[in-house]
């Protein structure tokens, strides 16, 4: 073997031993699964790890998109936003970035309580004065102040400042639960599946939603009946993205191959309906063409796009329909 | 049939041809030196693939920037390096150059037929080209120069890689083409005998430039004259001895010296130089002159 | 027997002017390729599309209810695209030695001794390429023109679609004339005829590589003009008066073709000599 | 030879190096060579073009004029460094990198030898020639690899942190990767030495299997593409392709969608038989067949 011939294997093969050891040294410590790795929402340490269901939504991205706009001209503001904003000096528009919220089993209860998280720029005090002003008490738990107040039927409603800027708001035993969470316990992070799940997930994506389904279904948003008809999904991820239009995707899981196919068919079965609906009407149409129907094993994916004029021709029936 | 007038060439930096001035009259000329003198270069300059820093060329008449085609069109020129054209016989392939050479298609046929005779390929004209051997590939280079029946023949080493019977008929060729079918030529080579063999005018090449040139009778002729001697004794002296006297010595040592003697002097001086540093004379003649000495002395070898 | 007993005569008859000598190589190229049966089967499967086409020609003339498949504008513009394969396969196995075989065996001082300029010599081979890659272009494309007006027994199509004529035969040229330059191009540059095909498979298809890829990555054709395929398909949908397919503007890929070909003849200009001047 | 004194007589015979040896002997000698000839603008576009292609995509990003999210065609897509990692793996080195130089080198394991006039100094050795010819299929690998693999590393740095990628949640797919093109190397090289075997014009051949044959079989129905190693290839590729309407996207949809690319232990299975059938056919043509050499 000549010099340079020893030059050129040497220095190709130190390209490929530092290349895998520091690919391995990343992977080692990659933390969250790709995808949500780059810019996942810093208050998912505040997930449990038990959570079956966890949403989020960019709220500044929102609202500063276009979308946005569009649905302002045609639905006007409240006045509760007006409101809000003498009272407690919050602006949801201008004052909250991100929300996420999650489903988690509380101990010793049936079902889930949830628990919303909101980031942003809050006047603690003011906030907690409004709230004492309305009957609220005041206590401590892991250093964040828990304001709760009691309601009929519903039972004590909490508030959090768990963090500069992180606001926590749910029923009671889930807000302590939270500001509960210190450092070191395990978080949704030890939940592999979630994490899977939240893998799916785009950078980028304006809102989200990734859920674990357990036999209570669909959380009681499909009627039973209907969900007794529909092939076992076990796991579902939801993402939007805001841009001039919306752009969504979706991603269901099957509990087995059989049913992931069962499912595709059902959902073709759906679109091809649609289309059949839609003829003539092109705005939906063109919706229906973008929507994208696939998956591989246990997998279902679905996607659709809608433009900006599709919105508004869709918002245009909404709102023709509220008028009349 | 080519004049060269202060002709210099580079290739890249280095000077391959500096100021060469040669001319090569009709019949054959002789380019005499050793490899790297610039013969090739000079051929080459002729047919024009370089183009010189300096000077002027004429071959047949015509200037050799101006009307390079014209040139070429009555030239032949059989390159030193192995050339044919991948996937052709013989015959077809001196035909080609025929043909590539202005000739109507029948008539290259028919010359490519009879000249590959004329070399003695003959028997093996329809056999593929990658499969001729050296000497066969030095015989079907000459033919591809001749086909189109050139007035100025260009044979660049013609006899590289030739075992001695093959060499001799190549020459006995030229021979033939100079003396008795007036093509004119010029015969590059590094083996004096080829060229002695082969012409009567002779231009000497070495380290780009014109050593010598002329009639190679002329040039044995303007020499001094020249005695083969061999001696026994102390050699060195003796040679010391003749070289005080202004005598020159070549090919010293046990073999045959060919010692050239200044006019005036003979072999009584050369017995007197034998006596004076008591040396036997073991073998003393007069001799002729050989190209090789007049190359040697051009070229300054020792 | 001494070898030259059989007696050198000088020629008495006639000789050709300079200048004609780039059709003895183009000539007996064609002549060497076309005795080859391998080469013979390429080209015949390289008219395939030639038969396939001038059946449903004759079909859609002769059974009105066939009308769907009747010729139309994008026929034409098929047709070529489909046969970019074969003039891939042809490129390479006319032209990839052309010249490399010729340095290879020190052909090029014979040539060079001979009453041809350097240009007549390149001219010469490309005839050679041009010839074989006209035959499944341009030749192929006009007789189906020809065919649909004999099987239709009108002009009506032709008349109506007047400028597919210029269009065929410009969009040929332009295909032919890249493909031969920049082979022979490559071909000057090695004394191997393999890797001279390899080399000039692997230009066109990185190039194609590296536009598809940054088309994936910024979801924008304009970079069409990377790529030696996307532009003669920018330029011939141009031509056959469709819209480009490529956001690129399509100056932009004729100016990329003709780049191309200027660079092909600088480096041919550079390479093609009688001595090799090693620096 | 006898002795004159009777003892016995040193021995003279070399003994015959064993197959090992001879490949060992034959790799050595053909690697370098491999590596250096008349081959440097192709290492520079298999090995350089490609990370160029990174950089400039870096750079594009650095300068905000690439973002992850898009539309094409209506529909919502997203461009992240995985998928650009994903792309390129795909585009420049399954169906470029790997099958030319599967092709070029493949094809010229025996070829080069006959068109250099050195075949005769190698198969005049004492060496059983099936050992040349593996031997110099194992240079061919180590050489591939060694100008391939390191630029995909290159390639990965480089594009895969783009855009929210994570280099190290890419990290099995890059393992995944490289060990796909290592066995694409290998299958291209063992079945191209066939041809080149096989074939005179095995070059051309090669070229009409790789780029006329593959691309048009392999999304045509039915058992075809069976015959084809790009099929077998793509039922390991780990990375989904971004769905954009370019040729190979299209041609994974078309192929995801019907469910017909094959599973990883038929791929296996399939390159394994196609790796071991070619390398033992050429093989067993070489040591049979006479080479006539040019003069």
């Amino acid at each position: 073997m000549s010099r340079r011939t020893r030059y050129v294997a040497l220095a190709s093969g130190g390209v490929l031993t530092v290349g895998l050891c520091s690919g391995l040294v990343a992977y080692l410590n990659r933390g969250i699964p790709r995808g949500v790795a780059a810019d996942a929402p810093a208050e998912l340490a505040f997930v449990p790890s038990d959570a079956s269901a966890v949403a989020y939504a960019d709220v500044r991205a929102v609202m500063a998109s276009e979308f946005r706009e569009r649905i302002r001209r045609i639905a006007p503001d409240g006045v509760g936003r007006e409101q809000l904003e003498r009272r407690l000096g919050l602006s949801i528009e201008r004052d909250i970035d991100r929300v996420l919220v999650f489903w988690a089993p509380q101990a010793g209860e049936d079902g889930a309580s949830g628990l919303a998280l909101l980031s942003g720029r809050f006047d603690a005090a003011r906030l907690e004065t409004v709230a004492r002003d309305g009957g609220a008490v005041v206590s401590e738990e892991g250093g964040a102040r828990i304001v709760s107040i009691e309601v009929e039927d519903v039972g004590s409603l909490a508030m959090a400042f768990l963090q500069p800027g992180l606001v926590a708001v749910g029923d009671l035993a889930a807000v302590r639960s939270a500001a509960g969470r210190g450092a070191g316990e395990a978080g949704i992070h030890a939940n592999e599946p979630m994490m899977r799940l939240l893998g799916r997930i785009d950078t980028g994506s304006t809102a989200w939603a990734v859920g674990r389904l357990t036999d209570s279904g669909l959380f009681g948003l499909v009627p039973e009946r209907v969900s007794a008809r529909l092939p076992p999904v076990t796991a579902f991820a939801v993402q939007g993205r805001v841009n001039g239009g919306l752009g969504v995707s979706l991603v269901i899981e099957g509990r087995d191959d059989q049913a992931a196919r069962n499912l595709r068919d059902v959902v073709r079965g759906f679109v091809a309906l649609a289309q059949m609906q839609s003829i003539g009407i092109p705005e939906l149409q063109a919706i229906l063409d973008s929507l994208e129907t696939g998956g591989a094993g246990t997998a279902v994916t679905l996607s659709f796009h809608l433009p900006a004029d599709a919105l508004d021709f869709l918002l245009s029936m909404t709102s023709s329909a509220d008028a009349s | 049939m080519a004049r060269l007038d202060r002709v210099s060439v580079q290739y890249g930096g280095q000077a391959a041809l500096r100021e060469v001035t040669a001319a090569f009259p009709a019949g054959a000329v002789g380019l005499l030196g050793p490899n790297g003198a610039g013969k090739s270069t000079l051929l080459k300059a002729l047919l024009g693939f370089v183009t010189p820093a300096a000077g002027r060329m004429q071959v047949l008449g015509l200037d050799v920037a101006a009307s390079p085609m014209r040139i070429r069109a009555r030239l032949g020129y059989m390159p030193e390096s192995d050339g044919h054209i991948p996937g052709m016989n013989g015959v077809s392939f001196v035909a080609y150059c025929g043909e590539l050479a202005g000739l109507p298609r029948s008539d290259a046929m028919q010359r490519a037929h009879e000249v590959l005779h004329y070399v003695g390929l003959g028997e093996a004209r329809y056999r593929n080209l990658e499969t001729y051997s050296t000497g066969m590939k030095q015989r079907i280079k000459l033919a591809q120069a001749l086909v189109h029946d050139p007035d100025l023949l260009f044979l660049d080493e013609p006899t590289n890689g030739m075992d001695p019977k093959g060499r001799d008929e190549m020459l006995d060729l030229v021979k033939d083409l100079a003396t008795r079918k007036g093509v004119n030529l010029i015969l590059s080579s590094h083996l004096l005998p080829d060229v002695e063999a082969t012409c009567a005018r002779v231009v000497v090449m070495h380290g780009g430039a014109v050593a010598a040139q002329g009639e190679i009778a002329d040039l044995k002729a303007g020499r001094r004259e020249v005695f083969e001697m061999r001696v026994k004794g102390d050699v060195d002296a003796f040679i010391r001895g003749l070289e005080a006297g202004g005598m020159e010595c070549r090919g010293s040592g046990e073999a045959v010296m060919r010692v050239f003697v200044k006019p005036g002097q003979g072999p009584r001086d050369l017995f007197g130089a034998a006596l004076r540093h008591q040396v036997q004379v073991r073998h003393l003649r007069p001799s002729l002159p050989t190209l090789e000495d007049v190359f040697a002395e051009a070229v300054g070898e020792e | 027997m001494p070898i030259h007993d059989q007696s050198y005569r000088r020629y008495a008859g006639s000789r050709n002017e300079p200048g004609s000598a780039w059709l003895v190589i183009t000539k007996a190229g064609i002549r060497s390729l076309l005795g080859r049966k391998l080469f013979l089967a390429v080209m015949l499967a390289a008219w395939g599309q030639f038969f396939v086409r001038a059946v449903i020609f004759y079909l859609s003339a002769n059974f009105p209810t066939l009308d769907v498949l009747a010729p139309s504008v994008e026929t034409f513009r098929q047709f070529f695209e489909m046969q970019e394969i074969f003039v891939l396969f042809v490129t390479v196995y006319v032209g990839s030695g052309l010249i490399a075989n010729d340095r290879r065996s020190n052909a090029l001082q014979i040539y060079l001794s001979k009453p041809l300029s350097r240009t007549e010599y390149v001219a010469g081979k490309l005839g050679i390429l041009a010839f074989f890659l006209l035959m499944v272009t341009l030749v192929p494309a006009l007789a189906l023109l020809l065919l649909e007006v004999m099987f239709s027994a009108s002009l009506a199509f032709l008349s109506e679609h007047l400028f597919l004529l210029p269009a065929v035969t410009l969009y040929a040229l332009a295909e032919v004339l890249l493909a031969s330059f920049t082979m022979l191009a490559l071909s000057s540059l090695s004394t191997s005829a393999r890797y001279t095909a390899v080399l000039y498979a692997g230009v066109l298809f990185f190039t194609g590589a590296v536009f598809a890829i940054l088309r994936g990555a910024t979801r924008s054709s304009m970079l069409a003009w990377l790529s030696l395929r996307a532009n003669l398909d920018q330029i011939g949908d141009v031509i056959f008066r469709l819209p480009p397919r490529f956001e690129s503007p399509w100056p932009a890929s004729v100016l990329v073709v003709l780049l191309l070909m200027g660079l092909s003849v600088v480096v041919l200009d550079r390479r093609v000599r009688g001595v090799e001047v090693v620096t | 030879m006898s002795s004159p004194h009777g003892s016995p007589p040193p021995p003279s015979t070399p003994v015959r190096p064993s197959f090992a040896a001879s490949v060992s002997r034959i790799y050595n000698l053909s690697f370098g060579q491999m590596l250096w000839s008349r081959r440097t603008v192709f290492m520079v576009l298999v090995v350089g073009g490609p990370v160029a292609v990174a950089l400039i995509l870096r750079m594009l990003v650095s300068m905000d004029l690439l973002d992850a999210g898009g539309v094409i065609d209506g529909r919502p897509v997203t461009i992240d460094g995985p998928v650009i990692f994903g792309l390129m793996i795909w585009g420049f080195y399954l169906s470029f990198s790997v099958p030319l130089l599967g092709v070029f080198y493949g094809t010229s394991l025996i070829a080069d030898e006959v068109e250099d006039k050195t075949i005769t100094y190698l198969f005049t050795r004492p060496l059983p020639r099936g050992a040349v010819l593996i031997g110099k299929y194992l240079a061919y690998l180590v050489c591939a690899g060694l100008l391939v693999l390191p630029s995909v590393m290159l390639v990965f740095f480089v594009v895969m942190p783009l855009l929210g990628g994570s280099i190290g949640a890419g990290f099995p797919d890059l393992l995944k990767d490289l060990a796909l093109l290592a066995v694409g190397l290998a299958v291209y090289g063992a079945l191209f030495a066939l041809v080149g075997a096989l074939f005179k014009r095995s070059l051309l051949t090669g070229l009409v299997f790789v780029f006329g044959w593959e691309p048009i079989v392999v999304v045509l129905p039915g058992y075809m593409k069976r015959f084809t190693v790009s099929y077998y290839l793509q039922g390991l590729v780990p990375h989904a392709m971004p769905q954009d309407g370019t040729v190979t996207g299209l041609v994974l949809q078309v192929l995801q969608a019907n469910e017909i690319l094959p599973s990883a232990t038929v791929s296996l299975i399939g390159l394994g038989a196609i790796l071991a059938g070619g390398l033992g056919l050429a093989v067993w043509l070489v040591q049979r067949r006479e080479y006539v050499l040019e003069q």
